[in-house]
C-alpha cells in the first residue's frame, strides 16, 4: 500500500501519522505534549495522530500505514515473531501498569484463585487471557475461565455486573473506577509470578526507520520531550492532553490529573535507565514467559521453536 | 317463471356514475347476454349481484323476494379464469364448495365427478400452468358450475382467448347447457359471441342510463356454424350495432 | 432482489448443455480470481499478514478445523434461531398489516429507517443490554432480516390475482378466508425470494453480535485470529462463514422446490402466449 | 425491496386527506416508539449510560452539534464519492454483463457470494490496503451499494419489452442502437429502485470504514463517544446518520421525479383496464 | 404489379417445425390478410419479413429482386403497441425515422405532420400511458405509416382492443387506406376482421405446411355497417371457417 502518510509535506515540514491503541489517555501524554508545545514543528515533523479504530495499531505500522503507534512490549514481541515489521523505539512505561481486575465490592472474588469458573471480559488476544491465567495459576488456582471478547466494552460490563474480571491500566481505569465510587480490586500480575514488562511503548517499523532514520530519531527524542515534561510537570502536562482532546476528555479533569500525577510518580521514568530506554531484562523475562507458554508463532503460523534475540525487537538507537 | 329481477339499480365510485336506473329480468332457463363498451359497468353490474359491491339505489329480486346478504344464489366466473396456480385443476374447481363449508374431501370428489364431461379428464392433478388457455376456462366455468347454484353469471368468459379457441369453447358451452336446465347471465363486449349464446341480448349504454335496448334471439336460429350463413342473424347484429353506437 | 439471478443459477428447465455453462463459467471465473489473488501474493508484492495467499488460507484454515469447526457451531445456532424467530414475527406482522392499512403506513416507514440505523454502533449497546448469551445474538439476526422478510411477505401479498380474491369475496368467503385462501399462498414465490435475500444478512448479523461481545463464534475467532496478526486465519473464517451462508442459501433454494412445486412448472405455452398480448 | 413501500408514502396521486394520513399515521407511531422509550428511561428501569432518554439524546446531541457537524462532513463525502463510484461502475458492468450471457453467467454467481462476506471483519483489511484516507471509506461505500445497484439495472434491462425490441430490429437497428433507445431507457424505473435500496445501504458502509479506521467522520465519532462511555453522544451520531441517510433518499425520490416524469403517470383508464386481461 | 413474392419459405425453431412450404405474392395497393390460429406462425412469419429472424428455407423477393439485408422495404406494426412509455407521442412515433438516421428535429417534424389526419392533434406531447388503448395503436400505426416504406406489416393490430373500439379502428383503418396508395399485409385471427378489412385472405394451416387457402374479398362489398347484412359476407366466412378447421 502506498504510504500516503509520509509522502505530505508541507511548509517544509515532514508528514509523520501515529496511531493510537485506544481512546486517548495518559499513555498517550507524551505525544499530546510533544504536539501541543510544538516540540514536533520545532524536530520539522507534522504529526498526525490517527483515532483508534478497530485496525490494530500495530498492523498499521507494520502495513506502513502509519509511521509510528503505540504497541506495548507483549504485543511487539507476539507480532515480530508472527512476522511484522515492528520495532518498539520508545517505551512508555518502565513497568507494568496492567492489572487484573474485578470489582472491589465482590465477596466471592478476593483473590485471583476465586476468579476460576467466572466469566472474563476480554479484548480478543490470546495474550491477555494468557496473563489472566497465568495470574490465577500463579495464586493457586486452575486459570479455567468463560471469555468474552469486549474490547472497550469491558469495563462498562464489569461495573454492571455482566463479566466477573478483566484486565486494566492500572493509570487510568482503575482510577477512573475509583472517582465513580465503584473501585476495583487489582491485582499486579507480578504479584503472582508473571514477570515484569514495559507494558506500553511505542513502535514503528524497521522500513520506515531505515528509509527515514533523520525523521525517525526527531520523532522519538520529540515524544521523549513531551513524556519527561509529563514527567516533571504532571498537572501542566494533563491540561495539554484534555485541550488536545475535548471531546473525549474535556469532562474527565479529575481523571486526567490523578493518572499524570500516578504516571509521572510511578511508571515514566526510571533511576536505572533515561526514560523511554529499554530494559532488556524485562524483555528477556517476558519474553521467556510468552516462549514457555506456547503463545509464540512464526509468520507460517507454526508454534516457535526457539526463542528469538529479544535484542533485535527493541531499541534504544533513535533516543539520543 | 322470473328467477331475477333487477329493479333502477345504481352505482357510482367516489365522483364517477358508472350505473344508473338499469332493470331487467332473468327468466328460469334462459340465457341472457348483456354487451356493452369497454367501462360501460357491465363487471360492476355483475358484482352488484353477487354482493361484492353494493348498489347505491335500486332493487334487486330473487325468486320473488330480496336478495339475501350472504349465500346468493349465484355462481360467478370472471373475467379471466382467476385460477390459483398452486392449486391442481381438482382443487381450484372444488374452492367454492369449499368456501361454502362442504368437507375438502366431499368438495373434491364432486368436482372430481364433473372433470370427464366438461372434457377435463386426466388433467386432474395438473396445475394451472399446464393447461392451455382454453382447458383453463374450462375449469374456471368447472368451478362456477360445480357450487349448484340457480344462477350462472359469466363475466367475459372467452375475452381472453383467440378467436378459434373461443368458438370452440363457445360452441362447447351451448351444448353443454342444452343438456342442463342451467340460467344463465353472461357479459361480453362482442355482438357475434352475445347473439350466438344468448335467448336475449341486453345493451349497456355508454353513458350511465336505462337499457340501451334489448334484442331477442330466437331459439331456431343455429348457433353452430350454421349460423354463419342464417339470413336472421344479420339484421340482430345490426340493430345490437346501432344500439351500441346510439346509446354512446 | 436476488430474483432475477435466480433466472439464472437456480433456473428450471434448460438443456444440460446451458446447465454446465451456468456451473462452469462462474467456477472459472471464480479459479481465475483466485489464481490472480495467488499471484499477487507469491510475487510478494503485499506482506502475508496484510494479504496471505489463497493456498496460505486453505491450509491454515484445514490446520485450524477444529477450532474453526467449534466457533462456526455458535454462529450457525445463532443464525437458525433468530432466523427462525424473524420469519415467524416477520409471518405475524406482515399478516396484521395487510389486514390494516393505517398499521401500515404507520409502521413501514419506521421500518425503512429502522434499516438506515448503523448496526455496528448499535450492536454493542444490544449487547449491553443483552449479555452475551444467544440473545442479542439472535435478536441482530433478526433485525437485519426482519425488514426484507415483511416487505418480501408484504409484497407477496399484493401479488395475489385481485379477480381471484373478487371471486371468493363472491362465494361468500370473509376476509379471513380470502387471505388464507388466496392472498396467503400468493406469497409464496415472494416470500421464498425474501426468504433467499435474508439468509445472506443473516450470517453476517450473528458475527455482528459476536464483534460486540460473544463467548464463541466465528466473530470471536475472527476477532482473536486478527490480534495475534494472523490474516490467513481471518479469511479462513470468512471463507467458513461464506460457506455457512451459501449452505443455508441451498437450504431456502431447496425448500422453495420442496414446499412450491408449482412455481417451477414453466407456463404453459398458450398462456405464455396469450400473456404477451396485455 | 422497496418497491411496494414506494406505492406507500411516495405513491402519486391520493387525496389530501390520504396524503395526510400516510404522513399522520407514521409520525404518530414514531412518537408514541419515543415516548415509551422516554418512559422506560426517566422510570430508571435501565441506568442512562445503557439507554439514555431521547430528550437527552436530543439535547447532548444539540450541546455538541458543532463535533457532529464536523464528523457529518467526512462521512457524507465517503458515502457520496463511493456512491457515485458505484452507481458509474454499476452501469458500465451492468451495460457489459447485458450484452455478454457467459460474462453474466461467470460474474453475477461471484457477486452474490461477495454479498456474504461479513465486512466487518475485511474492514481492518481494506484500511490496511488502502490506508486511512478517503479510498477506504469510498471502497467499501462503493462495495456495499454496487451488488443491489447491478442487480436492479440487469433487472431493469430484462425489464425492457421485447415488442419494442423486435420493432426496432426490424427497423434495421443495430444491438447496441436497440439498447441505447429501449434496454436502457427500460431499466429507469428499476434503476431509480435499487437507488433507493443502495443509498441507505451507503452512508452505513461509511460508517464501517470509520470504524476500521479514520481521521474523522460519525464513524470515529460514535467510536469515540463509546469510549468515553457516551451512550447520549453515540445515539444522537446514530441519530444524524439515518437524517443523512433519509436526505439522501429523498434526493433520490426528488431526483427520480425529475428525471423519469412518465414514471408518475397514472395508465390511462382503457389501459389499464385491458391491462387486467392477459 | 406483384410487389413481394413469398416461395416455400420453411422457419424451425430448436425441434419445432413453425413454418413450412409457405407461399403466396401480395400485389401493389392491395390488402393482405393472413389468419390462422394462435401459434400457427403468423407472427413468425412476418419476422420473417422484416428480419428479425432468417428463413430455413425458400426465398423472399421484393420487386422481383431477394430482399436486401437490411433496410428492407418494410414498417411494421406490432401485436401490441410497443410503445416506449418514455417518449412522448410524438418521439414515439418518430423513432423508425430515427433510426433509419434522420435527424431528431426532421424525425419529430414528419411525424408531427401527420398527427392531425391521424386523429392525435393535441396529444403530440403526451406519454402513453396518458392515452386510450385506441389512441396507442393509432400512435402505433403512425409511427408504421411515417416511415414511407413500400409495404405495412401489421400484426394483429387491434387484438388488444374491445370489440367496440376495435370496430372504430377498422373503420378508420379502411378510410385512410382509401385516401392512399399503401400496400398492407395484415395478420389476425380474427375472420371477420379479416374479411372486413382484406382484399384476400390467406390461411395459415395449424400443423406446418402451404396455405391452407385462400379467399378474395370483392372490394364491391361494403366494408362500413352495410358490410353486416350484406349476403356476400356470410359465405366468404363460413368458407373461412373451414379451412381453418380443415387445416387443423
Ligand atoms: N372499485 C372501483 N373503484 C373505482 N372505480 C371503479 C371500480 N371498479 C370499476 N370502476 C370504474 O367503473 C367503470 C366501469 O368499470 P367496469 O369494470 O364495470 O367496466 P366493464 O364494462 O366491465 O369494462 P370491460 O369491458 O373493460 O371489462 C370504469 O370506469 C372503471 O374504471
Ligand atoms: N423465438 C422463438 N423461439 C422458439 N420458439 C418460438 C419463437 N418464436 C415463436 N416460437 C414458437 O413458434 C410458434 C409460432 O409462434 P408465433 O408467435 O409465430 O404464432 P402466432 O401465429 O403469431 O400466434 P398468436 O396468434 O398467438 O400471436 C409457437 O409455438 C411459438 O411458441
Ligand atoms: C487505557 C487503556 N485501557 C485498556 C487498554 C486495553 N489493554 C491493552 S493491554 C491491557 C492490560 C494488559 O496488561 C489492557 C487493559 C488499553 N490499551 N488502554
Ligand atoms: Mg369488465
Ligand atoms: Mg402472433
Amino acid at each position: 500500500a502506498p504510504n500516503g502518510a509520509s509522502a505530505g509535506e508541507n511548509a517544509g515540514s515532514t508528514r509523520v501519522t501515529f496511531a493510537l491503541d485506544w481512546a486517548p489517555n495518559t499513555n498517550h501524554i507524551g505525544v499530546y505534549v510533544a504536539d501541543e508545545l510544538g516540540y514536533f514543528d520545532e524536530a520539522g515533523l507534522d504529526v498526525e495522530i490517527l483515532p483508534y479504530g478497530s485496525t490494530p495499531a500495530t498492523q498499521l505500522v507494520s502495513a506502513g500505514e502509519a509511521d509510528f503507534g503505540i504497541g506495548g512490549q507483549s504485543t511487539v514481541q507476539v507480532a515480530r515473531t508472527a512476522g511484522l515489521d515492528l520495532v518498539s523505539v520508545y517505551r512508555v512505561t518502565q513497568r507494568d501498569s496492567g492489572r487484573l481486575v474485578t470489582l472491589a465490592d465482590r465477596a466471592d472474588a478476593e483473590r485471583p484463585a476465586d476468579l476460576d469458573g467466572m466469566t472474563f471480559g476480554g479484548f480478543g488476544s490470546p495474550l491477555y487471557s494468557a496473563l489472566a491465567r497465568a495470574t490465577i495459576e500463579g495464586d493457586g488456582g486452575e486459570g479455567s475461565f468463560e471469555e468474552v471478547v469486549l474490547d472497550t466494552g469491558a469495563y462498562e460490563a464489569l461495573s454492571q455486573g455482566r463479566i466477573d474480571f478483566t484486565l486494566s491500566v492500572a493509570t487510568w481505569e482503575n482510577l477512573q473506577a475509583e472517582l465513580d465510587g465503584h473501585p476495583y480490586r487489582e491485582f499486579r500480575y507480578q504479584d503472582f509470578g508473571v514477570p515484569e514488562q514495559q507494558s506500553t511503548g511505542i513502535v514503528s517499523s524497521e522500513a520506515y526507520l531505515e528509509a527515514h532514520p533523520k525523521e525517525s530519531r526527531a520523532f522519538v527524542q520529540a515524544v521523549a520531550r513531551g513524556y519527561a515534561y509529563a514527567a516533571e510537570q504532571p498537572d501542566a502536562a494533563a491540561e495539554l492532553l484534555i485541550a488536545a482532546n475535548p471531546d473525549t476528555l474535556g469532562a474527565a479533569d479529575e481523571l486526567v490529573h490523578a493518572s499524570a500525577r500516578l504516571l509521572a510518580e510511578d511508571y515514566l521514568t526510571s533511576p536505572e535507565r533515561e526514560i523511554g530506554a529499554i530494559d532488556p531484562e524485562a524483555w528477556d523475562a517476558f519474553g521467556a514467559f510468552l516462549f514457555d507458554g506456547g503463545f509464540l508463532t512464526d509468520a507460517e503460523g507454526r508454534p516457535l521453536t526457539e526463542q528469538p534475540d529479544w535484542s533485535e525487537y527493541a531499541t534504544d538507537a533513535y533516543l539520543g | 317463471m322470473t328467477l331475477l329481477e333487477v329493479r333502477g339499480v345504481g352505482k357510482r365510485f367516489a365522483d364517477q356514475v358508472v350505473l344508473e336506473d338499469v332493470s331487467f329480468d332473468v327468466d328460469d332457463g334462459e340465457i341472457v347476454a348483456i354487451i356493452g363498451a369497454s367501462g360501460s359497468g357491465k363487471s360492476t353490474l355483475l358484482s352488484l349481484l353477487t354482493g361484492a359491491l353494493h348498489p347505491d339505489s335500486g332493487e334487486i329480486r330473487f325468486a320473488g323476494a330480496p336478495l339475501p346478504q350472504r349465500r346468493r344464489p349465484f355462481a360467478y366466473m370472471p373475467q379471466r379464469d382467476a385460477l390459483l396456480p398452486w392449486r391442481r385443476v381438482v382443487e381450484n374447481a372444488a374452492i367454492g364448495l369449499e368456501v361454502q363449508g362442504v368437507s375438502r374431501r366431499e368438495a373434491r370428489r364432486r368436482a372430481r365427478e364433473l372433470l370427464e364431461p366438461f372434457g377435463l379428464a386426466g388433467t386432474e392433478f395438473r396445475y394451472p400452468r399446464q393447461l392451455s388457455g382454453g382447458m383453463r376456462q374450462r375449469v374456471s366455468f368447472l368451478r362456477a358450475v360445480v357450487q349448484e347454484q340457480p344462477i350462472l353469471l359469466l363475466d367475459e368468459p372467452f375475452g381472453a382467448l383467440d378467436a378459434i379457441t373461443r368458438d370452440d369453447l363457445q360452441r362447447w358451452l351451448l351444448e353443454m347447457w342444452r343438456d342442463s336446465g342451467w340460467t344463465i347471465v353472461c357479459i361480453t363486449h362482442d355482438i357475434r359471441e352475445a347473439v350466438r349464446l344468448a335467448d336475449r341480448v341486453l345493451v349497456l349504454p355508454r353513458t350511465p342510463g336505462a337499457l340501451a335496448g334489448e334484442v331477442a334471439v330466437s331459439r331456431e336460429i343455429p348457433r353452430g356454424t350454421g349460423m354463419l350463413t342464417d339470413p336472421r342473424v344479420p339484421p340482430l347484429e345490426a340493430e345490437l350495432h346501432a344500439l351500441l353506437r346510439s346509446a354512446g | 432482489m436476488m430474483r432475477s439471478v435466480r433466472r439464472g443459477l437456480f433456473a428450471t428447465g434448460g438443456s444440460w448443455s446451458e446447465r454446465l455453462a451456468l456451473i462452469a463459467a462462474p467456477t472459472i471465473a471464480f479459479l481465475l480470481l483466485l489464481a490472480a489473488w495467488q499471484g499477487v501474493a507469491v510475487a510478494g508484492l503485499v506482506p502475508a499478514e496484510m494479504l496471505p495467499a489463497p493456498t496460505r488460507v486453505v491450509s491454515a484454515g484445514a490446520a485450524e478445523h477444529t477450532a474453526l469447526l467449534r466457533h462456526a457451531i455458535p454462529t450457525l445456532i445463532a443464525t437458525v434461531a433468530g432466523f427462525a424467530l424473524s420469519v415467524s414475527v416477520a409471518w405475524v406482522t406482515a399478516t396484521v398489516l395487510d389486514f390494516s392499512r393505517i398499521l401500515r403506513s404507520a409502521l413501514l416507514p419506521l421500518l425503512i429507517v429502522s434499516q438506515t440505523l448503523p448496526l455496528i454502533a448499535l450492536a454493542p449497546l444490544v449487547v449491553l443490554w443483552f449479555g452475551f448469551g444467544l440473545l442479542p445474538k439472535i435478536l441482530l439476526v433478526a433485525f437485519v432480516t426482519f425488514f426484507p422478510m415483511v416487505v418480501g411477505l408484504l409484497r407477496g401479498f399484493a401479488e395475489a390475482d385481485p379477480e381471484a380474491e373478487r371471486l371468493l369475496a363472491s362465494m361468500g368467503a370473509s376476509r379471513a378466508t380470502v387471505f388464507r385462501l388466496v392472498r396467503l399462498p400468493a406469497s409464496t414465490a415472494s416470500f421464498f425470494s425474501a426468504l433467499r435475500v435474508s439468509i445472506t444478512y443473516a450470517v453476517v448479523g450473528a458475527i455482528f453480535a459476536e464483534y460486540a461481545g460473544a463467548v464463541a463464534g466465528l466473530g470471536v475467532y475472527m476477532q482473536s485470529a486478527k490480534n495475534v496478526f494472523r490474516t490467513d486465519l481471518v479469511l479462513a473464517a470468512v471463507g467458513v462463514s461464506t460457506l455457512l451462508t451459501l449452505c443455508l442459501f441451498g437450504i431456502v433454494v431447496l425448500a422453495e422446490r420442496v414446499a412450491a412445486p408449482w412455481l417451477r412448472i414453466e407456463q404453459g405455452r398458450d398462456r405464455t402466449h396469450r400473456g404477451t398480448r396485455s
